[in-house]
């Protein structure tokens, strides 16, 4: 093993020794310490891999020759050797970055680094709290010190206001550790351990004393005011330096003292923690300078790892389990924060939107996002399966309040890293950066880092199985193989989704399961050829694409609760990047991510109240015998109906759906949304036998469908952007799907999945249709279009089929599903859903027939004439699409039977549901009906080519006029193409039932962000930038916290 | 007996000294009030039997101290005072 | 019956309600002349305008759609009559109405007008798509008393099966729905004025706004087809309602009978009352008869 | 018990000073009260009613057993605590000496000492 | 005013943590097992008569590592706030010849003393840090009365490089000669005789060190304190 003294020793020798050896030149000396610093982080890996191999050596070292409560002892077991090496390797890459600075500043600057990386040692190896408190001076010391490399005011007075507050901790701190003494005798932590507890209350004063004063250091909220100027002015890498290394170190003092406190007094800090987390991301939210906002994220992040230490331990969870944890969330939070610092360091802007300057530089940029993306806790990263297994543990323990809080914080954080990213992906710059390497080299190690972190971790987890990788593999496979021409990278795509959907998807899958894999991945395959219409390589699509697609695989293909939500994270995740990618989608895509966040930490609520599934065992097999309890059930609901934009949570649903490249969009309305259908369905698999249609659960969420429906049809008959337009129709689609699934009959099923299917496919067509238009019209306002079938007729053909197909008009596979969801809802006596039902059904045609008149009938504007028809690549999906529409529209029953026995798994066929050949017929004691699909498409035909034929008979020789020739009607406009009529064309219905659809939801969640950034706002206030006022907030909270704990 | 008085005595001037330190306009005396403090600190060390601690608080907390601080507000001027 | 004989059979059938809804047309725009004090066209002038029109030679057309478009609406008209049974208990007189249920024929009605309102868009004149808006807007509304009358129907009979349904009401003319359930009868006529599309809801044919509505552009054999279906179309909702709510017929006669007083009825109305905005209308249909429907539907469903 | 309490007092005012003194020389002298006072209350924790000091020579009583070791009989005051007043003495020297310098450096930048001039980072 | 509510709040509050120890603090009469084995370790293994240097030097030798370590970071930090350009001169009063002489006179005495010390730290009060502020007491006179004295920088960080080097040395000899857990133990020298200066293994020789090494620390300070840095 290796002697930790010896680590020590070389740091002490090496600062004693820099000055001289920087005599010589300056180079060296930097050289050197870089060599230490790598040669320590040697050490630390040496000593994990020694103990990995022999994990019972001794790992306590002596000093002074003396046995322990004597002689200070360290200890170098497996989690110090982790942060030697981790600290060490960071501040050798925080060196490599502050090089220039060094090479400036001199051997001073030098050794005070190096003395930092001492501290933090010293404090992560030592066993004795005396000496703790030394190397807490020493890292701060050194801190404040090295903070003066930028001499300019506002780091000079921060750097004050640091050394201040660090003052009064660490005093607080000493008086603690001497009181303790004088009860305990002694000054060793093990020997201390080993005490019997001591129960008078001046020894709980001790207890407190020692624990705020290292809690202090730690930057709680709110009394942090001082870290957080110190963030702001600081160097970046000495910002850098003190976020990760400094108070990484700290913590572990933090983690050490655990332990020793009372459960009141660790209840309390645990307490703080959360506040501090919650808090901190609730001020990061309205902060326009980067490194300030940092600073409350490195503040909330230092909160949540001392909640979760705390919070873990008072479980009474095993230390080995704690610590796994920890240091999930801890490796994530230093590898992205201290890049992050670093790349604020490279950019050099501090106002968020100016951070457009990486969109020119793809590579910082990609290095940010897995940075940002990181620290949110998205999969793959390691901060993704700590906070899984956190909520896991809180909800077996049923610590609600917990769960609460660290899910509300989870969220906030999501909503300004994503709006940063935002910025920086999408605003406006043409400015280049200055790039020296030395700066550029830790950003890079880092971010390689922590990749390569999480795939060790994920090998930690085994319950993931193997399918879990494919997104992940996927997402790096089309990244590196970007560059090539999108053709082939779409023919790659197609093949490989393909063959992994024959061959390792279909075959372990039940009915219902392979259906969904079909609607899920099937849908999405063919879609792509969407994507092959663009020019070159175009970059960034596939690599989230593909991602995104495999995800969908995996989420129906899960056997366990963690499998099923990392695939839906990274499905997410992936949509959330095609958005993105969309011209003006930032804040789309902003708002699809904070709703789908708010929608998965819904999810892992619900998860943690769910038993355990069994792994290999898919869960919607495994859901069939499974039951779960109402609010798991409640939660999950939500989750899902938010993805699926069900009313009152549709807010984010018309912004992405519209704002997104068109192929996204298309992929989004008609291949997404079925994920939420299909975890939907899970859940209610999972309450079938304590729930039936007359639930009043179900009566609701048959509401909340039925008004989605209303609503999202309402809402589309307003709008002028056809974009828009299609997103509200999907919306309300999907409602009718959900009013299906509440039913909780076969029928009810059996419809909801057919309407499911159907959606696919026609919501595939229309989007397809559409996106060739607006690429060959260049908007996407319907009123700056017109008479487009003569220059697009595929197109039109297609919105022609589309929309009978929505509208449930016969003969096409619409009315199908209108049909079975009106027999399915009157079956079941729900006569008024049914009735609003058919009142939105009836509104889509008004939406319908505005898209489809105002676009490709009416006049051509002029500014058009020279529209061609779309390319080969987006006509292909259509033709696919119009086929299988043809085909269930025909012949029926090559899907209703299906559906019915997939649905049979679950729900039994009732008797009085027969397949009569063609004929579908119901004779259930509350209703009788029948629907013959076949017959039907026959005698339509019938009646349609009888008529034509006549026609063609009497008028076969028409004259054709040009487009503008209205004169039968005696009148020949000056310009006829101002007469289209196409602008605010449902004019009298707004008159007439606009009041229902003012914004209110908007009105409602801007609201909501207002005030949370009222709340934020305000919040911030307490920081006046005044140091003694911080000074006044580091004792008022002591005091706070005091009386909390309320020592008699 | 006379080491109390002694004690007590020390202790008064300190806390005075402390209290005289606050209240002062000028900065100078303030300082002087605190190597005073440190002073009868190092005095009490010596008959609370640590000569050791109070060898040291005199050098460096009574002494030291005090030329750093003196050094200090030699290169303030003008802005020592509030 | 073989396919043949039922397609021959139908055919007679439309034949019969072609005629039968043509001449309710010409009573009607009698009646309006009577009312307003007019002599009036004669009562066979609707024959005529379809032979003039199918007779004339010239012809322009703006595209597939607009020369489709009657095509759409006249087989949305065929086809709506051919899932409906005209005469209870008649194996000639059932069309195809083993093929679906009342819902069949419910969104069979849109298929007329959704291809009706396409080719009027292709016609690019302002007044088509004006009227199509309004015509498609007022329709969502009167839609729903009719929805909820027919709910309350299903309620009340348990069936979706419009032949079950005229099946249950035999037995004497207290057993029609008109009585059983007065209320949803109301509401259904009510909703009726609309599809009828006369005075107050005459919107769309609105003469001093928009002249002619969707068909502006329309001529010749196109306009003679339109017209065509006007009498089928007739035709085949009062069948429906006859079958509906007034115990259907057993035979012409009385079909005949039923039929025409439940067009007198709209027509009646017609003559009585203004015009109504479009959003007026569509308020007067969300309000009162939807309540009533509602009513009507409650009062089945416990 | 006396020193105890002198020295806990001597931290109380050492806070006040730093927190109501706008002059940052003023709030240095400040914390340095504050350690002298800490310094006080960790010597008083170690004294043991009438010892000497922790320096065996000849004021202390001491007996030689059998095999040569040492038996200190005389009381002597607990070494430990003194010990670390050695190191956090040094340790506020050093924080002091750093403050001093940074606010000598502040005052070439901004021409004030007065804490209130320096608000420009906050919220 | 709401702000001086609250500081005495906070000064009640505060005062009010620590009543509970005080409350029931009362001078103990005899020492725990630790202080005791402190005591008759030194005294027996160490061969030591001051304990508390024993405790510094020896079974806490970590913890005074740490502590010169503060003062070698202090001296850094102040140096490199404080950093001077290589030509600046000081503008200083003429010192008066009675000052200069006795300065001068002064000095080596002083500086006697400081070593005087830190050489019997072991076995009288005081010890390194004590005999280092005196040195740099002695050399602080010069600066203050002589106008031509400057410290040597060079001499001052070769100094204070090398002793710090040494101190970290002696450390790892312990570990070398007695084993694994001896870092900066000094029994690898003998013991010697009871009360005599060469006594007590290497203590003596690190508490020299500790002494040059905070005294050339301390002086290092002080030189950058006078002059005060560069003009910004």
């Amino acid at each position: 093993m290796v002697n930790p003294m010896l680590l020590l020793a070389m740091f002490l020798i090496t600062a004693f020794l820099i000055a001289l050896l920087d005599k010589l030149h300056r180079k060296i000396s930097i050289y050197t310490i870089y060599a230490v610093l790598l040669i320590a982080s040697g050490m630390g890996f040496w000593q994990l891999n020694t103990l990995l191999y022999n994990p019972n050596l001794s790992v306590v070292v002596f000093s002074a020759g003396f046995s322990a409560p004597l002689s200070i002892s360290l200890q170098f077991g497996v989690v110090e050797a982790v942060l030697v090496a981790l600290l060490n390797l960071f501040g050798f890459l925080g060196a490599s970055y502050l090089y220039r600075r060094f090479l400036q500043s001199g051997a001073q600057a030098i050794a005070l680094y190096l003395l930092v990386l001492l501290g933090a040692n010293g404090l992560v190896l030592t066993r004795d709290i005396f000496n703790s408190f030394v190397f807490l001076e020493i890292l701060s010391i050194a801190t404040y010190a090295i903070i003066a490399v930028d001499q300019n005011k506002n780091s000079l007075v921060a750097g004050i206001k640091y050394m201040l507050a660090g003052g009064i901790s660490s005093t607080l701190f000493l008086i603690g550790i001497v009181l303790a003494y004088r009860y305990t005798g002694t000054l060793n932590i093990d020997t201390w351990l080993s005490l019997s507890p001591i129960k008078t209350p001046g020894y709980t004063v001790a207890l407190f004393l020692m624990a705020i004063g290292v809690f202090i250091e730690l930057k709680p909220f709110p009394a942090n005011g001082w870290a957080l100027d110190l963030y702001q002015s600081a160097d970046k890498g000495v910002a850098s330096l003190i976020s990760s290394v400094n108070t990484a170190a700290i913590l572990f003092l933090y983690y050490k003292l655990m332990p020793l406190f009372t459960p009141a007094l660790l209840e309390i800090l645990t307490g703080a923690g959360l506040i501090s987390f919650v808090f901190g991301n609730l001020i990061a939210l309205r902060q326009k300078n980067a490194s300030r906002l940092l600073g409350y994220s490195s503040t909330a992040q230092t909160g949540l790892l001392v909640f979760s230490l705390g919070a873990l331990s008072l479980l009474g969870l095993p230390q080995g389990m704690v610590l796994r944890i920890a240091l999930g969330l801890f490796i994530t939070n230093l590898f992205a924060k201290s890049g992050l610092f670093w790349l604020c360091g490279v950019t050099k802007r501090n106002n968020l939107q100016d951070w457009s300057v990486l969109r020119s530089d793809s590579g910082l940029l990609i290095i940010f996002g897995i940075f940002a993306v990181a620290l949110m806790g998205f999969p793959p990263f390691p901060s993704f399966f700590a906070k899984w297994q956190i909520i896991q543990i809180f909800g077996a323990s049923q610590a609600w309040m917990w769960m609460a809080g660290l899910l509300i914080g989870s969220l906030l954080e999501v909503v300004y890293l994503m709006r940063w990213l935002g910025f920086a992906a999408k605003g406006e710059s043409q400015s280049t950066l200055e790039k020296p390497f030395s700066k550029l080299f830790p950003l890079m190690v880092s971010a390689l880092g922590l990749a390569s972190v999480s795939y060790y971790l994920t090998l930690m987890y085994p319950q993931i199985g193997t399918n879990s990788i494919y997104p992940i593999m996927a997402f790096i496979l089309f990244g590196l193989i970007d560059i090539l021409p999108v053709k082939l990278k779409g023919v790659l795509a197609i093949a490989a989704l393909s063959l992994w959907g024959w061959f390792v998807l279909l075959p372990p899958l039940p009915l219902m399961g392979q259906l969904f894999a079909l609607i899920l991945v099937g849908g999405s395959i063919v879609q792509i050829f969407a994507f092959m219409r663009y020019q070159g390589a175009a970059e960034g699509f596939f690599p989230s694409l593909t991602m995104l697609i495999f995800a969908l695989g995996n989420i129906v293909l899960a056997s366990t609760k963690l499998q099923f939500f990392l695939a839906w994270e990274l499905m997410t995740l992936a949509a959330y990047l095609l958005i993105l990618k969309g011209k003006k989608a930032r804040v789309a895509a902003l708002l699809f991510i904070v709703f789908s966040s708010f929608g998965a930490y819904l999810m892992l609520a619900g998860f943690s109240m769910m038993p355990n599934t069994v792994e290999g065992y898919l869960i919607i097999l495994q859901a069939n015998f499974m039951a779960i309890d109402w609010l798991p059930a409640l939660l999950l609901g939500v989750a899902f109906l938010i993805k699926m934009g069900a009313v009152g949570v549709h807010y984010w649903l018309p912004a992405a759906y519209s704002e997104a490249d068109d192929e996204t969009s298309s992929i989004l309305s008609s291949v997404l949304s079925k994920a939420g259908v299909f975890g939907l369905l899970m859940v209610l698999i999972l309450i079938s036998r304590f729930v039936s249609s007359s639930s009043i659960s179900m009566m609701a969420l048959g509401w909340i469908g039925v008004f989605t429906a209303f609503f999202g049809a309402l809402m589309a008959v307003f709008q002028e952007d056809a974009k828009k337009l299609l997103a509200y129709s999907s919306m309300s689609q999907l409602g009718y799907i959900v009013v299906g699934l509440s039913l909780m009959t076969h029928l009810g099923w059996v419809s909801a999945l057919y309407l499911a299917v159907n959606h696919l496919f026609f919501k595939g067509l229309i989007f397809m249709a559409m996106a060739a238009v607006f690429l060959r019209t260049g908007t996407r306002n319907m009123y700056e279009m017109g008479g487009l079938i003569k220059k697009m007729p595929i197109a039109f053909i297609s919105v022609l089929m589309g929309i009978i197909a929505v509208s449930g008009v016969p003969p096409l596979s619409g009315f199908g599903s209108k049909w079975f969801i009106y027999t399915s809802l009157l079956e079941q006596g729900r006569y008024l859903q049914t009735a609003l039902v058919f009142f939105s059904s009836a509104i889509a045609f008004l939406y319908l027939y505005r898209l489809i008149h105002t676009v490709f009938l009416g006049q051509a504007k002029p500014n058009q004439k020279d529209v061609k028809e779309a390319p080969i690549w987006l006509i292909i999906p259509q033709g696919i699409f119009i086929m299988a529409i043809m085909a269930i529209s025909v012949f029926p029953n090559i899907i209703t039977k299906p559906l019915s026995l997939a649905v049979g798994d679950y729900i039994a066929k009732p008797e009085w549901l027969n397949w009569d050949g063609y004929n579908l017929v119901l004779n259930s004691p509350t209703l009788h009906g029948n629907w013959n699909g076949n017959l039907v498409m026959y005698v339509t035909m019938g009646v349609f080519i009888i008529p034509l034929i006549w026609l063609l008979l009497v008028n076969a020789r028409t004259q054709k006029v040009k487009q503008f020739n209205i004169v039968f009607a005696a009148e020949r406009p000056y310009k006829p193409w101002t007469t289209h009529f196409a602008y605010n064309m449902f004019a009298h219905y707004e008159k007439a039932l606009g009041f229902l659809v003012k914004p209110r939801v908007t009105a409602f969640y801007k609201g909501v962000a207002e005030g949370f950034h009222s709340l934020s706002a305000t919040l911030a206030r307490i920081y006046t930038g005044n140091g003694q006022t911080y000074m006044l907030h580091i004792f008022l909270y002591t005091i706070f916290l005091y009386l909390l704990l309320g020592v008699k | 007996m006379p080491e109390i008085f002694a004690l007590i005595l020390l202790i008064v001037i300190s806390l005075g000294a402390a209290v005289y330190a606050v209240f002062t306009k000028k900065t100078i005396t303030a300082l002087i009030a605190s190597g005073i403090i440190s002073l009868s600190a190092s005095i009490i060390y010596l008959l609370m039997a640590a000569p050791d601690v109070a060898m040291t608080e005199a050098t460096i907390g009574a002494g030291l101290t005090t030329v750093v601080f003196l050094y200090a507000m030699k290169h303030v001027k003008g802005g020592e005072d509030d | 019956m073989s396919i043949a004989f039922k397609v021959f059979w139908a055919f007679i059938s439309l034949g019969v309600v072609t005629v039968w809804g043509l001449t309710l047309n010409g009573m009607v725009h009698k009646i309006f002349a009577r009312v307003q004090g007019r002599l009036g066209p004669p009562v066979w002038q609707p024959f005529i305008d379809i032979i003039k029109n199918n007779a004339k030679r010239t012809a322009i057309t703006h595209g597939i759609m607009f020369y489709l478009g009657p095509v759409f609406r006249i087989a949305g008209g065929i086809g709506t009559y051919m899932f409906i049974p005209v005469l209870f208990g008649s194996a000639y007189f059932s069309n195809f109405s083993l093929s679906g249920d009342v819902l069949l024929v419910m969104y069979f009605i849109f298929f007329g007008q959704l291809g009706m309102a396409l080719g009027a868009g292709e016609g690019g004149h302002p007044y088509s798509a004006i009227a199509v808006s309004r015509g498609l807007a007022q329709m969502t509304a009167f839609e729903v008393p009719f929805a909820l009358s027919v709910i309350s129907l299903v309620a009340q009979y348990g069936t979706l099966n419009i032949t079950e349904i005229v099946a249950a009401q035999q037995g004497g003319f207290l057993r029609w729905t008109l009585f059983t359930n007065p209320l949803a009868v109301i509401t259904a006529m009510i909703s009726m004025l609309g599809m009828n599309m006369y005075n107050p809801f005459s919107v769309v044919i609105a003469p001093q706004e928009i002249p002619i509505g969707p068909p502006t552009e329309y001529h010749s054999s196109f306009l003679g087809m339109l017209a065509t279906n006007r009498g089928i179309f007739a035709g085949a909702k009062l069948v429906l309602f006859m079958n509906l709510f007034f115990g259907g017929a057993t035979n012409l006669l009385i079909l005949m009978l039923k039929t025409f007083w439940i067009y007198m009825f709209s027509v009646f109305v017609g003559a009585a009352y203004p015009r109504f905005r479009t959003e007026d209308s569509i308020r007067f249909f969300l309000t009162y008869p939807t309540i009533l429907g509602i009513i009507s539907v409650l009062l089945f469903s416990f | 018990m006396m020193v105890l309490i002198c020295g806990l007092l001597l931290m109380l005012i050492g806070i006040w000073a730093m927190l109501i003194k706008k002059n940052i020389i003023r709030i240095i002298i400040g914390f340095s009260i504050l350690d002298t006072g800490t310094h006080l209350v960790i010597v008083a924790i170690g004294y043991v009613k009438h010892a000497t000091a922790p320096i065996v020579d000849k004021a202390v009583n001491i007996s030689q057993n059998a095999e040569g070791g040492i038996q200190v009989l005389g009381k002597v005051v607990d070494p430990v605590p003194s010990a670390l007043v050695l190191t956090a003495i040094v340790i506020g020297l050093a924080v002091t000496a750093l403050l001093l310098s940074f606010a000598v450096r502040l005052y070439k930048v901004g021409n004030s000492l007065n804490i209130n001039d320096y608000e420009e980072l906050k919220w | 005013m709401i702000k001086y509510l609250l500081v005495f709040v906070a000064i009640i509050g505060i005062g009010y943590i620590f009543l509970p120890f005080v409350m029931e603090f009362s001078t103990p009469t005899k020492l725990n097992p630790l202080a005791t084995s402190y005591v008759q370790g030194s005294v027996n293994e160490l061969n030591m008569p001051n304990v508390v240097t024993a405790i510094v030097v020896t079974y806490r030798g970590l913890d005074t590592l740490g502590e010169v370590t503060v003062l070698f970071l202090a001296t850094a930090g102040v140096g490199f706030l404080l950093k001077r350009k290589h030509d600046m001169v000081n503008h200083r009063r003429k010192c008066s010849e009675i000052l200069c002489t006795g300065a001068s006179l002064l000095t080596p005495l002083i500086v006697l003393f400081g070593v005087y010390i830190f050489a019997h730290g072991h076995l009288s009060p005081g010890g390194g840090f004590q005999g280092g502020v005196v040195i740099a007491s002695g050399f602080l006179l010069l600066v203050m009365a002589n106008i031509s004295f400057h410290f040597s920088h060079n001499l001052i960080h070769f100094s204070e490089s090398i002793s710090g080097f040494i101190y970290v040395l002696l450390g790892l000899a312990g570990l070398v000669l007695l084993g694994a857990n001896s870092f900066l133990d000094p029994r690898y020298l003998p013991a010697g005789k009871w009360l005599d200066i060469v006594s007590t293994g290497a203590v003596p020789i690190i508490y020299s060190i500790i002494g040059i090494k905070g005294g050339s620390e301390l002086c290092s300070v002080i030189d950058s304190l006078q002059h005060g840095g560069t003009e910004l």
